[in-house]
């Protein structure tokens, strides 16, 4: 067992633990902290996988955005005199089998698969690549997205505003 | 490299020149909009002027058949194709005349500060459904799908007043959402089998025989999950009566038709360029026996038409009524791309024309109704035909096209649909689906039923239609009674758009 | 214990899309519901690059990956802007609440 | 005068009723007297009738003539119509037109002041018209045809006053017990055409004699006749449809007179004379059997009548049953003769009893009459001498035909050693004898029992005791025959009427049927296809070879013996009836105690009604209710889901009602209904719950298609 | 004339009607209903004329050259189809002897139903421009020679029969008009799955040497047109031509109406007003009949051979079940329509019987049966409109209030009855004889001849109670009949008598077509059978 492999099973199990509790504890901003050690967990396998830039990415956007943009909703739809912020949970009975299943089969499935692997380098950054293609090959999506952006803008600023 | 680069974008813009121009107009439409606080009257007619722009550079590229934003000589994130420009023409009419509904609507007229994002968002709708059509790349099409569903979520709950309202974009997100994550799992996963997103590279990546076949089944039918979504096929059809019902009217007619036009493009495009292995000479298709798409559209197409038939028997909200309807009409539909064949695609794009006429049509009415009336419910068509005589026969007309009685259009999207199956040999799902209509006739004929044979409780005073609403009715209105008779154009248009880059 | 390989990977990104389903249909708060939606736009993440760097697929995957962060960050925005507004309607943001309109 | 002009005649004679009716008809509202148009044409009818009698039997009683013009013209069928004029014709016609032409005089009077006076005579034009075509018939589709327009003029006649409900019940009932037996004549012309392509008599009988017959089995010649004689059954009123006739008597009493005594009922064993060649001697065997049952039977039951006009209804069922029998044990001749000769002494009965129940003011029991023949002299004497001839008492026309019907079973019975239809010949005989003159005595003998009405009654007018009279003449020897004892050498039998040359194959007749002497074709008129509108004459065959002799010698042989038993019996009912009735020897009252039963059983005419309501009627009337039943919950249930689930659903579910009122109407659209309501269960309105739906039918598909 | 295209104007000279009718105000009811009487008066005149000039010597059936009055063009065609040909549908009408009486016929009833619409006095403009719709579908079907173009008047006759009995009918008329309408939808699908895939088993070769799919059907009576492998082709040996029979001889069977799918016509007849239920028994359920002789007979000539007994069979069950329901009927309206289903099984009866005298006699029951009932049903409508209650034993006695109402009663009572001399009986006759000359449904003509008997059971059972007997007090205002019955019930009267007395006029229109048909048949069997090999 390297050392990669330790810090692999450490990510995995922050990412999977703590991903099993935001879905499961009933304080809202508990979950909201946990889905935090998810980011994280999952940022550390980016690194582990080779992916940097994403990796920053992840905790910019995620950590710096989603999350904080989350929790603002959990304090804007609770009150706020409300200190223990609970959420119920429903349906665990078909939620679980169901889910179970699904697990099943994609778990079996994926598994099982026998996966083209070949081992390759990990580039020392890959930042300058991905901004390459970014406005190369990937032009169209990359200004696609810019629009997605926009109206997301505009969207989410005509839903919220009064 | 760089130079070349360069030249290819720029030779790919040239190729996408109605998207460019409905991005411009989304951006001038918001410039307007903070320009001219006050007047919102310019808004419609800078859309309809961008549409009908967009529409004519499609016209007039509409043979084309080419690659944009090439990675490889044989593969590109667009593709550009008479297949696609179908669809874009068809989104490009239909937006059009959404935005004429959106002008007369009285609930879209009832939150006019907002015009601009109205008109930004649907614009916004159309750019993602355009480029659904002519996507040919796996992260092309999980964006531009991702692209109109943000706008729609934004459009079902645009008005905000009503409960249903907030209620239908809340679970229009939230279904849409998990959804396109569902398929973008499907995504990764094909992109861990073949390495690629391009739908040509795995075509020919796939075409070697040691493929992971239970993976890939697992990965397609996760994607069809994302595209099911957006064509409401069963049964991932769920939020389509709620969100239809609760969304304005407008909206409600642009789903069902623009974005589920945008959904057929996609998936017809998706099975077909990903796992085609030959096409015979008589145009049926044989795909790679991966996965045997044929039994599974034909089972999603049947338990989508029953299901949406069986429901709407139900329904006494109009506009519910026709989600299910609609709902059904995506299992005709998908019948068409259950044949796999050239001519199933033809008897697709055929119904996909009428069937826009005459929803929009049937849309249009009950919002001119609910105009009037401030309801949908059935129960306040009673006595219209008295009341409205002019909308209570176009809704009949409409009605009975949907239903597929001739001489109306319905009856010859429905003729193809069938043609086209028992040209296959599919005479059990042909008996099936035409029992089906036999089921749907119920629903149609309760709405005449509630026109013209029974009472109202009430008075109902006359409804007056506007001129320019009436005009506009009969423009929708005639098209549906002419293609019942003659349809040759019809039929003519359609043949020549089948044709899809590189078959 | 095997080396580390792709299918540790795929286990975790399977955990976690699974999880976030399973958070998706019993979570009654809505906020709580787009979180899982996250979870499962993380897993799928997962697969991208671990798929990327496993079959030497260059960097695509990786750039698959920074598109769907970017269209989480636009989704989540327009998801909490559609909450709000809930909350403003409805007073209340138990998905399971909000059920006017049904057959 | 030619053949031509015979047809021209009967052709006249066949259409003058038919523009009396038409005529009457519609101008019956405008023009008063119109009915005196009808009866006008009904003159020139008989006219005509008579010069068509004197020629045909004078110059041309060898010849048959016929007359066919093209009806329709399939390219590989053409079925013609045509007139036929032979001897049995024109004494037919002769007598059809005599008794209508009496009819319509005496209905002037009877009838006055009816509200539809006109309308009824225009009702006797159509059945005229009717009976003449059933006379002239050369095919037997005519036959057929006029046959149902008989029906539908004795429907209107009978009904005539149908106000009345028994009236319009009798209509009713007439027609329709005529159907079934019209049935069996229709399936025989089924048959009869399937074999030989045409309807013409001629062509039928050539074809039958060269060896064709139907399904190549004898078998079916002979289910062939009887089918054929089922119309006969209903229409002469023979056991067991006998029931319609006596119910008839509801009618005007003219129209029984003419209908019901002596024409249409008639037309039934005019029937059988004309198929009598292809008629087998099973055939005939059955024939002779319904012959004798309807003879005896309805004697027992006029016995215990006390309508009048029943009284002779049921005689008159007996009488025609006699001339069946006649028929079926091959004493042809005579069956015609008394066919003849009944008409005229039927018909006078009638219209006597019309005469009586006129006088009496539309009284017609016969307990409340008595002691009439003072006060109705005429009516009197003439209806006297027809029940003579009904009674078979020497002298009178009946007593020659019914003698000689006698004498046929009773060499009937000398031949084969069958005596019952002889016995029952005999006993019929007694008994009609008895009944009739129970009649007589009770009507116009003894003391008058209703004072009141006998007080009011009074002679007819001329128009109805004239006809009286004609008739009642009509029923004396002399018309026949020069010695009343033995008509044989009258020229009615020995020159008019012959037998016909049976065409069936020797071994299906009669044993003594057959023919001596074998001459298969020789004496076969041979009919080719005879253009439109012309006339052929055909050569009759020879005197007497075309029967056997056989049966002739033996007939000869059973007169004398047959003729003393006759008119033995005869004497014995005459006396009976006396010493009940006239002297009161004997108490009918007390006789009727002692055999109750039987008494009840004659009273209730044999229960038929009864048992016919409680069977045929009530079956099929159930029959129809359950099917109405059944297609209104059987087969719209199927349709419908079954009504008993939707109940129960509705039960469940009270929205369901509504949507079912709601017009979700049809049954599968219960059914697709419940389909629709899982499917809506569905629907719940919590995304989440989609979600779960999502989730296991990916899981489900995911399942069906690895197999794939 | 023989350019002048006289079917075409024949049948869409009511949608011109109709378009008229809408524009004339809402108020101008007496202009509309005299329009629309001009309108069918002109139809009538028109069909006399195509009578005058009908070859009669003309066979037609699956004979195109000896069509008459034939137009035809093309009318949608789309090339480039590589796959499936080209897509060719004409607009083809043309007429044989078979299809002449039953044209007659149309535009007699449609006449007589104007005027017996002249009551109507709810939205006028709407029923007489959805009667002029109706009017136009009936006549297409008939004139038709197109599979395409027939189905499109066969769909078109059904909205507007839905909203005529839906909105002016009786008081269940929802229920009746949409049970009219599924039922018949329903029938309609299974000839619309069997016309598309005739369309493909058929070709048919065009005038520059192409072979294309055909919907011509006198193309898909030909078996040298079938193609080898279409799958109704008889060259086909797997091929499914015994299904396809089936479903459209279900299709066909539903309107005629056949057991065990008649339950639709008792409440459609029930509901709908005395106009519309004249042509729904006078031309409508003549369709169905028509159909199978148009379409299932001659298309698939060996099956019906095949099957004869059985379709017999169902015209025997058809006579004497609805004989028999019609006795149960308290309803004077609904007697009668029982009465048209016991009628129409005669049709079959007589189809079945493959031979020209059976044949002949089921189109002329047809055309006889379509005035009888006709009669029968404005008869209704007659007591209806003054007593507003049609309960057979509600009245009594009527024959003194209304003498010559009670006259047209009895003969058109009689004339269903099948009294000879009056037309009915001739149909009868024929078909009778013609069903017993056929020996393998001997059996069943004969258990069929019983519906003689039952239906003059019925009949006098409705006459006596509603006619005879004593007149009830609240009757007697009743008036007789007007002018405008008159003129409804005189000519329908003769028709129904001069036909019974000289059938030949109608029986010479049909016979070449008749015997034609029959020699087509009887060759069927040679023809097909040697396909094969």
């Amino acid at each position: 067992m390297t050392i990669y492999d330790l810090i692999f099973y450490l990510f995995a199990a922050i990412t999977v633990i703590s991903a099993f509790f935001v879905v499961t504890t009933r304080n809202i901003v508990y979950s909201a902290y946990y889905l935090l050690f998810t980011f994280f967990g999952v940022a550390g396998i980016y690194v582990l996988l080779g992916a940097d830039f994403i990796a920053v990415v992840q905790l910019v956007v995620y950590v710096g955005g989603i999350l904080i943009l989350l929790l603002f909703g959990v304090m804007l739809t609770n009150r706020i005199t409300n200190v223990q912020i609970k959420t119920g949970t429903i349906k665990i009975a078909p939620a679980a089998i169901g889910v179970a299943l699904f697990a099943g089969i994609l778990g079996a499935a994926l598994l099982k698969t026998n996966w083209k692997t070949i081992n390759s380098e990990i580039p020392i950054s890959t930042t300058h690549t991905l901004g390459l293609l970014l406005i190369q090959q990937y032009a169209v999506v990359f200004e696609l997205l810019g629009i997605l952006l926009l109206i997301a803008l505009i969207g989410a600023a005509s839903m919220a505003r009064k | 490299m760089n130079t070349n680069n360069l030249n290819y974008l720029v030779n790919s813009l040239y190729l996408i020149k109605p998207e460019l121009v409905i991005s411009a107009i989304i951006v001038l439409l918001v410039l307007v909009d903070l320009i001219m606080l006050k007047n919102k009257k310019l808004l419609p007619y800078i859309s309809i002027a961008g549409l009908l722009i967009a529409g004519y550079f499609i016209i007039e590229h509409f043979e084309t058949n080419s690659f944009a934003f090439s990675t490889s000589s044989s593969a590109g994130m667009l593709i550009v194709d008479p297949f696609g420009n179908f669809f874009k023409l068809l989104i490009v009419f239909a937006s059009i005349l959404v935005v004429l509904f959106s002008v007369t609507s009285v609930e879209i007229k009832n939150s006019l500060d907002r015009h601009g994002e109205y008109y930004a968002l649907i614009f916004g709708m159309i750019l993602g459904m355009m480029f659904m059509a002519s996507a040919s790349d796996l992260i092309v099409i999980y964006i531009s799908l991702e692209l109109v569903s943000l706008s729609s979520y934004v459009l079902a709950g645009f008005t905000k007043q009503s409960l249903r309202n907030s209620e239908a974009s809340l679970k229009y997100v939230i279904y849409g959402g998990i959804s396109s994550g569902i398929m973008l799992f499907g995504i990764s996963i094909i992109y861990g089998i073949t390495g690629s997103t391009n739908l040509y590279e795995i075509n020919s990546l796939i075409q070697a025989p040691q493929v992971q076949s239970l993976t890939f089944l697992l990965a397609g039918i996760l994607i069809f999950v994302g595209i099911g979504y957006k064509i409401s096929a069963a049964p991932f059809h769920f939020w389509t009566p709620d969100v239809y019902e609760g969304a304005p009217i407008p909206i409600t007619a642009y789903l069902s038709i623009a974005s589920k036009a945008a959904g057929f493009a996609l998936l017809i495009r998706f099975i077909k360029v990903t796992f085609i292995q030959s096409i015979d000479p008589e145009g049926f298709w044989h795909l790679l026996s991966i996965i045997d798409w044929k039994s599974f559209i034909i089972i999603i197409s049947i338990l989508t038409m029953t299901l949406g038939n069986f429901a709407a028997l139900w329904q006494s909200n109009m506009k519910r009524l026709l989600a299910y309807s609609s709902i059904a009409h995506a299992g005709y539909l998908l019948l068409g791309l259950a044949v796999m064949s050239n001519e199933g695609i033809t008897a697709i794009l055929i119904y996909f024309v009428v069937y826009a006429f005459m929803n929009l049509g049937a849309f249009f009415v009950v919002m001119l109704i609910a105009n009037k009336i401030g309801s949908e419910e059935l129960d306040d068509y009673k006595g219209l035909s008295s009341s409205t005589p002019f909308l209570a026969v176009s809704l009949s007309i409409f009605l009975i096209s949907l239903t597929g009685l001739p001489p109306t259009a319905g009856f010859i999207g429905k003729l193809y649909i069938f043609i086209a199956l028992i040209d296959a040999k599919m005479i059990v799902v042909a008996v099936i689906a035409l029992l089906n209509t036999v089921v749907s006739l119920y629903y149609y004929v309760k709405v005449l039923k509630h026109m013209f044979l029974d009472k109202s409780e009430k008075e109902i005073p006359a409804i007056s239609t506007s001129y320019a609403s009436a005009v506009l009715l009969i423009a929708i209105l005639a098209p549906v009674l002419v293609f019942g008779i003659y349809f040759t154009p019809l039929v003519d248009l359609a043949k020549s758009s089948i044709t899809l880059l590189g078959f | 214990m095997t080396q580390i390989g792709l299918n540790h990977f795929l286990f975790v990104s399977t955990v976690l899309f699974c999880l976030g389903i399973f958070g998706i249909i019993t979570r009654k708060n809505a906020v709580m519901v787009l979180m899982g939606i996250e979870l499962i736009l993380n897993s799928a993440n997962i697969n991208f690059i671990a798929f990327a760097k496993y079959g030497n697929f260059g960097y695509q995957g990786q750039i698959m990956a920074l598109f769907v962060i970017i269209l989480a960050a636009a989704e989540a925005a327009i998801a909490l802007a559609i909450v709000l507004n809930i909350y403003k309607t409805f007073s209340t943001v138990n998905v399971d609440e909000i059920d006017t309109m049904k057959d | 005068m030619t053949g031509n002009n015979l047809i021209q005649i009967a052709l006249i004679i066949l259409f003058l009723p038919l523009l009396g009716f038409t005529v009457t008809l519609f101008l019956a509202k405008k023009v008063k007297k119109i009915f005196l148009f009808e009866t006008f044409i009904l003159i020139v009818s008989f006219i005509l009738s008579v010069a068509l009698v004197f020629f045909k039997l004078n110059y041309f009683s060898q010849t048959t003539f016929t007359g066919e013009v093209n009806w329709i013209n399939l390219g590989s069928i053409s079925i013609d119509l045509g007139v036929m004029v032979d001897n049995i014709a024109v004494l037919m016609i002769f007598v059809v037109s005599l008794i209508s032409m009496l009819v319509h005089l005496f209905s002037i009077a009877y009838m006055h002041g009816d509200k539809r006076y006109n309308r009824y005579f225009a009702y006797l034009g159509i059945f005229t018209f009717s009976m003449n075509g059933i006379v002239f018939t050369h095919n037997i589709l005519m036959m057929y045809i006029f046959w149902e327009l008989v029906g539908l003029s004795s429907y209107l006649l009978i009904g005539f006053w149908f106000e009345k409900k028994s009236a319009s019940d009798a209509g009713k009932k007439a027609f329709i017990v005529n159907r079934v037996g019209d049935l069996g004549f229709f399936s025989g012309i089924l048959i009869l055409f399937a074999t030989y392509h045409t309807f013409t008599f001629d062509k039928i009988f050539h074809q039958i004699s060269l060896g064709v017959i139907p399904f190549n089995s004898e078998f079916w010649l002979t289910v062939t006749g009887i089918l054929i004689f089922a119309g006969a059954i209903g229409k002469s009123a023979q056991f067991p449809l006998h029931v319609w006739l006596p119910d008839a008597m509801e009618g005007p009493t003219p129209v029984s007179a003419l209908i019901h005594a002596a024409t249409m009922v008639a037309a039934g064993v005019y029937l059988i004379i004309r198929v009598f060649p292809i008629l087998t001697g099973n055939a005939l065997e059955f024939i002779a059997i319904i012959g004798a049952l309807s003879a005896f039977i309805p004697a027992t039951i006029a016995i215990t009548q006390n309508d009048i006009k029943k009284v002779l209804a049921y005689s008159t069922v007996s009488q025609l049953g006699y001339m069946v029998m006649a028929l079926g044990v091959g004493a042809y001749k005579f069956a015609f003769f008394h066919l003849v000769t009944h008409a005229f002494f039927k018909a006078a009965l009638f219209l006597g009893s019309g005469s009586v129940i006129h006088a009496m003011h539309h009284e017609q029991d016969i307990r409340k009459m008595g002691g009439l023949r003072k006060k109705l002299p005429l009516t009197y004497a003439t209806f006297l001498i027809s029940t003579l001839a009904i009674s078979g008492v020497p002298l009178t026309s009946g007593f020659l035909s019914k003698d000689g019907i006698l004498a046929g079973t009773f060499a009937f019975g000398n031949l084969t050693g069958q005596w019952f239809f002889a016995f029952v010949g005999f006993l019929v005989a007694l008994v009609t004898a008895f009944y009739m003159f129970r009649l007589v005595i009770l009507t116009f003998h003894g003391e008058p029992r209703d004072k009141e009405k006998f007080d009011h009654a009074h002679e007819s007018p001329f128009v109805m005791v004239m006809p009286l009279v004609v008739l009642a003449t009509l029923s004396i020897f002399i018309w026949y025959t020069p010695n009343p004892f033995n008509p044989e050498q009258g020229w009615f039998l020995s020159k008019w009427v012959k037998a016909p040359t049976i065409v069936t194959p020797q071994d299906a007749r009669y044993s003594f049927l057959k023919s001596d002497e074998i001459k298969p074709e020789a004496n076969v008129p041979t009919v080719q296809n005879v253009p439109a509108q012309t006339t052929q004459e055909i050569n009759g065959s020879e005197e007497e070879v075309t029967f056997s002799k056989t049966y002739t010698e033996a007939m000869e042989h059973a007169h004398i013996p047959a003729m003393m038993l006759s008119l033995g019996l005869a004497g014995i009912g005459i006396l009976f009836a006396f010493m009940f009735y006239q002297w009161k020897k004997l108490d009918p009252d007390k006789l009727a105690e002692k055999i109750n039963p039987l008494y009840k059983l004659s009273l209730n005419k044999w229960y038929f009604d009864e048992i016919y309501d409680a069977t045929f009627v009530a079956l099929t009337l159930g029959i129809s209710k359950l099917f109405a039943w059944f297609d209104n919950y059987i087969i719209d249930g199927i349709v419908n889901g079954s009504a008993a689930l939707t109940k129960q659903v509705s039960n469940f579910s009270g929205k369901f009602d509504n949507i079912v009122v709601d017009g979700v109407v049809n049954g599968a659209a219960y059914l697709s209904g419940i389909v629709g309501l899982m499917f809506r269960r569905l629907q719940t309105g919590k995304v989440q719950t989609y979600i779960v739906l999502v989730v296991f039918s990916l899981v489900i598909i995911l399942f069906i298609f690895k197999s794939f | 004339m023989q350019n002048f295209p006289i079917l075409s104007f024949i049948t869409l000279l009511p949608i011109l009607g109709m378009v008229i009718i809408l524009f004339i105000p809402k108020k101008q009811e007496i202009v509309i209903k005299s329009t629309t009487l001009a309108i069918t008066a002109i139809q009538l005149i028109a069909a006399i004329i195509l009578l005058k000039n009908f070859n009669y010597a003309l066979g037609g059936v699956n004979d195109p050259s000896s069509f008459q009055f034939i137009e035809k063009f093309r009318w949608i065609d789309i090339t480039g189809f590589s796959w499936i040909g080209r897509i060719k549908i004409d607009y083809f009408m043309g007429i044989d002897g078979i299809s002449v009486p039953l044209v007659l016929l149309t535009a007699i009833i449609s006449f007589i139903a104007t005027l017996s619409s002249w009551t109507i006095n709810k939205s006028v403009k709407g029923y007489f421009a959805m009667f002029l719709l109706l009017d136009t579908g009936m006549m297409g079907v008939f004139v038709a020679l197109d599979f395409f173009l027939f189905y499109i008047f066969w769909e078109l006759m059904l909205l507007p029969m839905y909203f005529l009995i839906g909105i002016w009918g009786g008081p269940r008329r929802e229920y009746a008009a949409i049970k009219f309408f599924l039922y018949t939808l329903f029938g309609s699908i299974f000839i619309l799955i069997v016309m598309i895939a005739l369309y493909f088993s058929t070709t048919e070769v065009l005038a520059d040497g192409t072979k294309v799919f055909t919907f011509n059907m006198l193309s898909m009576m030909n078996p040298q047109n079938f193609t080898a492998t279409g799958i109704l082709s008889p060259l086909n040996p797997n091929n499914l031509r015994l299904i396809a029979y089936i479903g459209l001889f279900v299709g066909f069977a539903i309107k005629i109406p056949m057991f065990p799918f008649h339950t639709w016509l008792p409440d459609a007849h029930v509901e709908a007003p005395t106009a519309i239920s004249v042509i729904l028994a006078g031309v409508l359920l003549k369709m169905g009949t028509y159909g199978i002789l148009r379409v299932c007979f001659p298309i698939f000539p060996e099956i019906t051979r095949q099957l004869v007994w059985y379709i017999a069979l169902f015209g025997m069950i058809n006579i004497i079940y609805g004989a028999l329901c019609a006795l149960a009927q308290k309803d004077f309206k609904k007697m009668i329509a029982y009465s048209s289903i016991s009628h129409m099984g005669l049709v079959l009866l007589g189809m079945a019987s493959l031979n020209s005298m059976g044949i002949t006699g089921a189109v002329f029951q047809m055309f006889n049966h379509g005035t009888i009932t006709a009669m029968l049903f404005l008869i209704v409508g007659v007591i209806y409109d003054r007593a507003h209650t049609r309960g057979l034993d509600e009245f009594g006695g009527l024959a003194t209030q209304m003498p010559i109402y009670a006259g047209f009663t009895t003969l058109a009572f009689f004339a269903a009855i099948g009294l000879p001399g009056l037309s009915g009986f001739v149909s009868e006759a024929f078909v009778f004889l013609g069903a017993f000359g056929f020996t393998s449904i001997r059996t069943l003509t004969v258990i069929s001849t019983l519906g003689i008997l039952l239906g003059a059971g019925y009949m006098l059972w409705a006459m006596q109670r509603v006619f005879l007997g004593s007149l009830k007090d609240k009757w007697a205002s009743l008036k007789d009949l007007t002018f405008r019955e008159y003129a409804m019930l005189v000519p329908l009267s003769l028709i129904v008598l001069f036909l019974g007395i000289y059938p030949a006029t109608m029986l010479n229109l049909m016979n070449s077509s008749v015997n034609a048909m029959v020699k087509f048949m009887a060759n069927a069997q040679t023809m097909y059978g040697s396909l094969l090999h």
